[in-house]
């Protein structure tokens, strides 16, 4: 015998591909997920190019100028200090991106791997594990982000670990309930028979499993976490004032609801966008991901 | 008809009351809310002017360590205990013992003894001399508990106040207190309201929405940014009254580059206090013309104004060896309004060369870091961003307690660590008489020398903002930030 | 031609009140394409199909595999459009009970949730993975009852456990509340059928339903289809490799070769004269039991080579497979191993029983030697293979792996041991991680053991390993491309060939192969038994032979132990086995397997009835082990304390 | 099972002792004196002393947490240190309140996640799935106070059909409740839609098709019974969370609840209410978290605890 494969008219198109760029082809061809990265593609690189780009000095007060609506001067509006609300948007966008990704990053690759080892090994490591995650969702995030600013100090990088904190549980929590579900799986007996050890076997069998799910959540808990960041600020923990953050600048505009209320609305929007676009992009990521999808 | 029908009245506040024994109270809301049903033998009336209430006369010795009380008849509690000298002895008494720890035991720290010398006559002996007495026991905390509701209730009296006051408590849950109208109050005519209810709504955009809907009546405070939200409504009205709430950058006189006067002088001329009223207040606040606010006792406005002037300011700067400015930290509390605050003072000094960095801190932060330093020396505080409300009205709690060189924390909160001997003594002299005009010529020094000195940056006093519907009358917000209801009426 | 009676009448039914129309069929495919999405636009896998099933009339599907049978069958249900496939051209017209015809490849085929299952019902070739991990057996059959028949939940449960009953499932009444994860394979294959068959359906398409079924379960399996076929004229396409099976119940065959149909007529003709090549290599492959009769040693097949257009020359006598080195120790021993599963009962799950899956079972493998285990479906085949692997824990007994006890070992020690022991799983299917192209999973092996396959010089490890999968796949009949599918993207028949590549990446010297060749076609399987035989001859490698297709253990093994209900019962020589089967179970296996010969069918249609046997026993109730005593040279019987039919 | 309920069930004790301590030790090392905070802004250093004896915060450390523990032991937590009243009528009254709020918050978000999850993963990629979507992220990133907000500016100002907020009837409810629902929905549909795609292609799902078993049902039972334990964790998750009350909710409506008493009790430093409360909310997890448990068991029958 010579061939054995029936479809000759499928190996004729057959040729060989790296993972990379399977992933790609397959990303590149959802469009929405597409528009979504270069969204935040051009909002990263407005970030950088705030000061080139900013129309005005984020901090420069004009007190003649308070709480204006949009204008052919002030694009979005002013706030209560005069400032240009758009270029403090376009500044703040480096504080808050890089707090909302690194500090959800932070926190879900620490959950991510105290929830795999959780539930894949069981037994008394899990409930200790699980017990302190029980624990830590209990505390309150005022009580812990005080406790963090006193042990920390303050500063952005601190918020970024306070708000790291916060997601660990949360991430762990949702990894070990599918690991649970996944360690059942033949395949990973089948993996397991192969003489793949356990640690190996987390990693490569079942931690692909739960990404889905973590996608997910770490593409909304960006959001979640732009908006901690800014309570924190508020107790004194990370940017300080006059630093443009979105959360803050939304908290501040709060009292203008009815007044002003475009001093809220660009910011929100603003949050609003990016974490549409991040949401986009992880359902994108989730479908490149996955090989039952062509 | 409609003439019949009970009157409701709805009072929005921004907090939770904590207690309702004033005794034990320092909040301000929990005051105005205990003040409906309890009184002393004086009270502030709305232009925070000192006035008898249970007392009807007093007499005192010229050392100001022995007075007299001629207190009212035929005045009962709402349980109806009737209303006597012993009735005040024991509520001074409480109040006076620490071993009741009781926060406003300092009201009557001084207090040695206390002689009901009949039933309506009462003196009051002091370990010290003190002139503000009166002022003390014009203090909520001072106010009197019916004696018997003490014995019963002991240390649950503050959620079972019973007083001699225009409204009887009724019931009191979680974020509500309700309070009925007093058939037999002494006072004739009043009150004219039948229930009033106080609740705590501590969003303000929510507040304003009670009082549009007409669920409640009155609504404090007001945001300065809201105001215009009640403006376009017909039915309402804003009560924007003066407050003796003071705005001020305590700076830490110990520490470079405080410690020089021209440093201080020059930030306060760097300052432009209109803008600072409009950015921070839209307007509703006045200037601090000295360091207390004028509707305080003893309050003289200072001649030579810190008028905005950048050049002299940096001038100044430049001759005390900061031509190019300098460096420094503030502090301040985390609410909204303070971190606006220190955004505008930041900024204003930038013009000037000197970079803030500026500080929020939640309230047990500022605590560990500010008010419980041991020694000067340990302090970090360089500028706080503050405000003082002198709840006794007196020129002595508005100074005392800031500026004494004795009162550095954590006794009292002298926080700018300013130590000056005239100051020191005209602040003690103040206090050693009850002759007013002595105590005038006392505190009139002090603020000279305070001015001159500037170890705060003056600037302002905040107004009292309050939405009200027009059919509300006879309902006062007065200048300490409490609430006077009891010649309220509904139309 | 042959058709039952029905059928005939069926039939003329037809033609009477149809005055125009073609042959009267139930089924009528009719140049059926179908294509699924490549990377560079679709790729037809089944093209220009036509076929016809009459009603009552069996049609059987045969061909390599991959090559288009299953896909055939997921359009006829329309579910190909679930897998991303789409039907590209032709019509599937369907005559409904309702009388109706209806063009199943329409566009808008929605309306076929009422019909399937009702009148078309299927039965999956991957039973362990076509069945809801989270119901229980009782409530997924009972589904399909109630929704066809109206019957309230009660009447269709007791439906259910009739289905079961029909489908010889030990202790059915318990099997109701089981979850498809504490199933042996063969049963689940048997509840997928007990669920197709339950709403009697007037076309059932069974893809490869019996080979995960031992022998006698086969055999009656295929008559109770068949007796539902005479009794209301169902319409059976059944696709199989078997071709003993399509001797037994085919009226008509279909021979499929890389998405086309090659030669279509009755049974008889294709066996007798098959026209087409690649038919005649197919029935040449095909294993028949007692072909090695009167050989002591296991033989590879004789092959023939197909191309496209001619059949090949004779194929040269294969060579005799003397492997087995007897005088060297034991490579695996295992001694008195027992594994048991509690039963549990509620949501607090309180133990209730326990199921026996193995009962002190003792043998040795040698090296070079091929031990095959058959026996019954369920009585603990998988059980025994996966407890030697450790995953999962032994009740009691000892193992023993080239002298290691492998009971004691840490973790560490498991994991370098599964370098020489290799495990094919039943279900090549659910073995193979979904999110990694089948190229990582072959590779797997080699990279968690640093095992370095021989390298060109120059070549990096990684360009190594990969012409290492590429050979592998090669070595099992697939292409070096498909290094970059994934699972679901394959072929029943092609995951087993992955599956087996995998198990061989890294020189294993024992591999336990668990239905190993079940789901391949018999050219491929033919092909890949050499090859295994091969890399015995070449390597010493032995294996643990899990199978029930009775044709082929006779080919590979060199000694064959019988399993019945958790025990052995009997053990020896293959030869002895085959020829001279002692144990009363030995001998009902040996004549229940299906003989490739259509003239040679039984027409038996009674099904047996009465107790089945089962391993779950209550708690405390342990059976007795029957010892094993010596009939011949190595050769051992399990002599039961009570006598009579086990 | 069982034998594991009982276990986790008897292990709460010992682990709310280890919480204990943990709590109060973190407790008393936050910055802040609670006896300068509840004595008040302006109250001199004698002031505070009083109330610091008054608060017993002169002992040490050990007496204090054994007293503390000696409380917590007969289910009493002393007394606020700023109401003085005993912290079980403090949380008490607001437990409820918070519990009720919660519970219909999650009830209506979870039925609307899972309702919009399933609807944009069987429509994937069309227009109803980038709706849902759109919904889904507007309840993630849309602050809950502007929202509170912007209902109470129409619901109650502009159209007079609800209260503004307080608490009582069920009318209160609405607005609370939808603005503390939304985020949870959102999470829920999000999860859902990501569960259930990953499951929607499974050969049993398939195997349903093929009985003949009506789309609805394919989705509603054989798939989404599936695509539970994500899903499930998240609904315990949120469902904690939500327990321990929302401070902005409850701001904005002036809700009896929880989470307002909590942010009372750390600006006050009001160890005994915090210690309590937190001691609540553990408690809260581990049942919610151990019930979570039971329910993976039960979705998915191979998950089995030892
Ligand atoms: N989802 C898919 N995507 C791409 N190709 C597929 C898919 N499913 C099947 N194929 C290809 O279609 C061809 C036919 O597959 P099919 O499952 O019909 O084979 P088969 O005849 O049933 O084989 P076997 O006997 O091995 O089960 C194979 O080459 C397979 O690789
Ligand atoms: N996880 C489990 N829980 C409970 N019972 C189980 C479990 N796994 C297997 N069993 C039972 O153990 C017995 C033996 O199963 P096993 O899979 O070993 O059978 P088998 O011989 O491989 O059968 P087949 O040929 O059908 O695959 C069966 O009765 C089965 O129901
Ligand atoms: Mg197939
Ligand atoms: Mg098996």
């Amino acid at each position: 015998m010579t061939t054995t494969d029936a479809t000759g008219v499928a190996a004729a198109h057959e040729d060989v591909r790296s993972p990379l760029r399977e992933f790609w082809r397959k990303f590149r061809r959802n469009r929405t997920a597409m528009a979504a990265g270069l969204c935040l593609l051009l909002l990263a690189v407005a970030a950088v190019a705030a000061p080139w780009i900013a129309p005005y000095d984020p901090a420069a007060f004009d007190y003649d100028r308070i709480l204006e609506g949009p204008s052919v001067d002030h694009w979005v509006g002013t706030d209560a200090y005069g400032r240009d609300i758009l270029s403090r948007i376009l500044w703040g966008a480096r504080i808050s991106l890089s707090v909302g990704l690194l500090s959800v990053l932070l926190g879900g690759v620490a959950g991510v791997a105290l929830g795999l080892v959780a539930g894949f090994r069981g037994g008394w490591i899990d409930s200790l594990i699980m017990r302190i995650c029980d624990v830590l969702l209990a505390f309150p995030g005022i009580l812990l982000a005080i406790g963090i600013v006193a042990i920390l100090g303050p500063g952005i990088d601190n918020v970024i670990y306070a708000v790291a904190i916060f997601s660990v549980p949360v991430f762990a929590r949702l990894v070990r309930g599918s690991t649970l579900a996944l360690k059942r799986a033949v395949y990973v007996d089948a993996a397991r028979a192969i003489g793949v050890r356990d640690r190996l076997l987390m990693v490569r069998h079942i931690l692909p499993g739960t990404l889905p799910s973590v996608i997910v959540y770490v593409s909304m808990r960006i959001g979640t976490s732009i908006l901690t960041a800014a309570s924190l600020s508020f107790i004194g923990l990370g940017a300080q004032p006059p630093s443009p953050e979105w959360g803050a600048m939304l908290a501040d505009g709060r009292s203008y609801i009815g007044v002003a209320s475009h001093v809220t609305f660009y910011p929100g929007l603003a949050i609003f966008l990016t974490v549409l676009a991040f949401n986009l992009l992880g359902d994108g990521l989730r479908d490149a991901l996955d090989p039952k999808l062509r | 008809g409609p003439a019949f029908a009970a009157k409701d009245l709805v009072v929005g506040m921004p907090d939770n009351i904590t207690t309702l024994d004033p005794a034990d109270i320092n909040d301000t809301l929990s005051q105005s809310a205990s003040r409906t049903m309890l009184q002393g033998l004086f009270g502030f009336d709305k232009d925070m002017k000192l006035v008898p209430l249970l007392a009807e006369s007093f007499t005192v010795n010229d050392t100001a360590t022995e007075y007299t009380y001629r207190l009212r008849k035929n005045v009962v509690f709402h349980d109806g205990t009737p209303f006597n000298a012993q009735a005040v002895k024991t509520s001074f008494d409480r109040l006076a013992d620490p071993a009741n720890r009781l926060k406003r035991q300092s009201l009557l720290a001084m207090l040695a003894e206390t002689v009901v010398v009949d039933d309506y006559t009462i003196t009051l002996k002091l370990s010290q001399p003190f002139g503000a007495l009166n002022n003390n026991l014009a203090h909520p905390g001072a106010m009197i508990h019916s004696p018997k509701a003490l014995e019963t209730y002991g240390k649950d009296i503050g959620r079972h106040p019973v007083g001699t006051g225009p409204y009887k408590f009724v019931s009191w849950e979680a974020d509500t207190l309700k309070v009925e109208k007093n058939d037999k109050y002494w006072k004739q005519g009043l009150p004219k309201i039948d229930h009033v209810t106080l609740k705590s709504v501590p969003e303000n955009g929510s507040r304003i929405a009670m009082l549009q809907t007409n669920e409640a009546q009155f609504i404090y405070p007001l945001p300065p940014e809201m105001v215009k939200m009640v403006e376009g409504n017909q039915a309402l009205e804003i009560i924007d009254a003066p407050s003796i709430i003071a705005r001020y950058v305590a700076m830490n006189t110990m520490k470079k580059p405080f410690n020089d006067p021209r440093v201080r002088q020059a930030l306060n001329y760097a300052i432009d206090k209109n803008a600072y009223a409009k950015v921070v207040y839209r307007g509703y606040a006045g200037p601090l013309d000295s360091a207390i606010p004028s509707k305080l006792g003893f309050h003289v406005t200072q001649p030579s104004q810190y008028t905005y002037d950048l050049a002299k300011a940096k001038a100044l700067l430049a001759e005390a060896g900061y031509p190019n400015g300098f460096e420094a930290e503030m502090f301040g509390r985390n609410s909204t309004n303070f971190i606006r605050g220190m955004q505008f003072v930041q900024q204003q000094l930038s013009q000037i060369g000197v970079k803030l960095t500026v500080t929020p801190l939640e309230a047990g932060v500022e605590t560990a870091r500010v008010w419980g330093v041991e020694k000067p020396e340990d302090a970090t505080v360089q500028m706080q961003y503050g405000g003082w409300s002198a709840s006794t009205g007196d020129a002595d709690w508005g100074l005392r307690p800031l500026l004494w060189g004795k009162g550095f924390p954590p006794k009292f909160f002298n926080v700018a660590y300013y130590k000056n001997d005239t100051v020191d003594a005209a602040i003690e002299t103040g206090i050693a008489t009850a002759d007013t005009a002595k105590r005038a010529e006392a505190y009139r020094v002090a603020q000279e020398q305070i001015w001159k000195d500037a170890p705060w940056i003056f600037l302002g006093v905040e107004n009292l903002l309050a939405g009200k519907s027009k059919k509300l009358t006879g309902f006062y917000y007065v200048a300490d930030g409490g609430l006077q209801m009891e010649e309220a009426d509904l139309q | 031609m042959s058709r039952s009676p029905a059928a005939a009448a069926a039939a003329a039914i037809d033609a009477l009140t149809r005055s125009a129309g073609p042959a009267p069929s139930l089924l009528s495919v009719e140049g059926l394409s179908v294509a699924f999405a490549g990377d560079d636009g679709p790729v037809r896998v089944v093209e220009d199909l036509s076929f016809s099933v009459a009603p009552g009339e069996t049609v059987a599907i045969v061909g390599e595999s991959g090559s288009g049978k299953s896909v055939t069958s997921l359009s006829v249900m329309r579910l190909v459009d679930y897998a991303g496939g789409r039907i590209v051209g032709g019509r599937i017209r369907f005559t409904g009970r309702d009388g109706r015809e209806r063009d199943l490849a329409a566009p808008s085929a929605d309306s076929l949730t009422g019909m399937r299952g009702n009148d078309i019902a299927m039965v999956f070739q991957e039973p362990m993975t076509s069945l809801n991990p989270v119901f229980t057996i009782g409530d997924q059959i009972a589904e399909a009852v109630m929704l066809h028949q109206g019957l309230d939940r009660k009447a269709a449960r007791a439906e259910a456990l009739r289905m079961l009953e029909k489908v010889r499932i030990p202790e059915p009444a318990r099997l109701l509340d089981r979850h498809p994860h504490q199933l042996s394979g063969g049963m689940r294959q048997r509840v997928m059928i007990a669920m197709a068959l339950s709403c009697r359906p007037s076309l059932l398409i069974a893809d490869e339903p019996t080979t995960a079924l031992d022998v006698t379960i086969q055999a009656q399996i295929l008559r109770l289809i068949r007796l539902l076929q005479d009794e209301m004229g169902m319409g059976v396409i059944f696709i199989t490799h078997d071709m003993g099976v399509v001797a037994e119940v085919a009226d008509r065959v279909v021979v499929m070769w890389r998405g086309k149909k090659v030669e279509e007529g009755p049974v008889e003709e294709i066996f007798r004269a098959p026209q087409h090549p690649y038919t005649k290599a197919l029935l040449s492959a095909v294993p028949k039991l007692g072909a090695l009769s009167g050989q002591d040693l296991p033989v590879r097949f004789p092959l023939l080579v197909v191309d496209d257009a001619k059949a090949g020359a004779a194929p040269p006598a294969p060579p005799v497979q003397d492997t087995v080195r007897g005088e060297a120790a034991p490579l695996l021993e295992v001694r008195d191993l027992t594994t048991r599963f509690d039963v549990r009962k509620g949501i607090f799950g309180s133990l209730k029983a326990r199921v026996h899956a193995v009962e002190k079972v003792s043998f040795a493998v040698r090296p070079g030697e091929t031990l095959a285990l058959v026996g019954e479906s369920g009585c603990g085949k998988s059980t025994t293979g996966r407890t030697i692997m450790g995953l999962q824990a032994a009740t009691s007994g000892a193992i023993r792996f080239d002298g290691v006890d492998t009971t004691t070992l840490d973790s560490n020690g498991q994991a370098k041991l599964k370098e020489k022991i290799q495990y094919i799983f039943q279900d090549p299917f659910a073995s193979l991680n979904p999110r990694m192209t089948v190229g990582f999973s072959i590779a797997e092996p080699m990279l968690v053991h640093d095992y370095a396959p021989a390298a060109a010089p120059g070549q990096s490890r990684r360009r190594a390993i990969e012409a290492r999968v590429a050979e592998l796949l090669t070595q099992v009949g697939l292409r070096p491309e498909h290094a970059r599918r994934y699972p679901h993207e394959f072929s029943g028949g092609q995951r087993q060939r992955i599956c087996i590549a995998r198990a061989l990446a890294c020189d294993p010297k024992l591999i336990i192969a668990d239905e190993a060749v079940a789901a391949l076609d018999v050219s491929i399987q033919a092909q890949v038994v050499n090859l295994l035989m091969d890399l015995q001859a070449a390597r010493g490698l032995s294996y643990l032979f899990i199978s029930h297709d009775m044709a082929v253990v006779e080919r590979v093994s060199h000694r064959v132990a019988v399993m019945y209900l958790g025990q052995i019962v009997e053990i020896g020589p293959r030869r002895a086995v085959f020829e001279n089967p002692q144990h009363a179970y030995t001998r009902r296996l040996m004549a229940a397997v299906p003989v490739a010969d259509p003239g040679r069918r039984t027409r038996d249609l009674r099904l047996l009835t009465g107790e089945i046997p089962s391993p779950i026993r209550a708690l405390g109730d342990e059976p007795a082990v029957a010892p094993l005593v010596a009939v011949g040279p190595d050769h051992f019987v399990a002599r039961h304390a009570i006598g009579g039919d086990f | 099972m069982l034998k594991y309920l009982v276990g986790r069930l008897a292990g709460i004790l010992p682990v709310l002792l280890v919480i204990s301590v943990f709590v109060f030790g973190f407790v008393h090392l936050l910055p802040g004196d609670p006896a300068r905070l509840v004595a008040g802004p302006d109250a001199t250093q004698k002031d505070v002393e009083l109330v610091r004896q008054d608060l017993g915060l002169d002992q040490p450390l050990w007496v204090q947490y054994g007293r503390f523990l000696g409380n917590a032991v007969q289910g009493e937590f002393g007394r606020s240190m700023k109401s003085k009243r005993p912290v079980s009528q403090e949380i008490g009254e607001r437990f409820l309140p918070t519990f009720y709020l919660t519970v219909v918050a999650m009830v209506w978000a979870t039925l609307a996640g899972l309702l919009i999850g399933v609807a944009s993963a069987t429509r994937r990629g069309r227009w109803q799935d980038h709706v849902g979507m759109v919904v889904a992220v507007s309840g993630i990133a849309f602050p809950s106070f502007w929202l509170g907000l912007l209902m109470i500016d129409l619901f109650s100002v502009k159209l007079g059909w609800l209260p503004t907020s307080g608490y009582g009837t069920w009318q209160h409810y609405v607005m609370p409740s939808l603005t503390l629902g939304l985020g949870v929905a959102a999470v829920m549909a999000r999860f859902t839609r990501s569960a259930f795609i990953e499951i929607a292609r499974e050969d049993y799902v398939r195997t349903a098709r093929a009985k003949g078993v009506p789309a609805r049902l394919v989705v509603w039972k054989h798939t989404l019974r599936n695509a539970m334990i994500p899903i499930i964790t998240m609904v315990g998750l949120q469902f904690g969370f939500l327990l321990g009350g929302s401070i902005v909710v409850e701001t904005v409506f002036s809700w009896p609840g929880l989470g307002r008493l909590l942010v009372d009790s750390v600006n006050y430093r009001d160890y005994t209410v915090i210690q309590a409360e937190i001691l609540l909310f553990s408690l809260e997890f581990i049942v919610i978290n151990l019930l979570v448990d039971v329910l993976y068991a039960l979705a998915n029958p191979e998950i089995r605890y030892s």
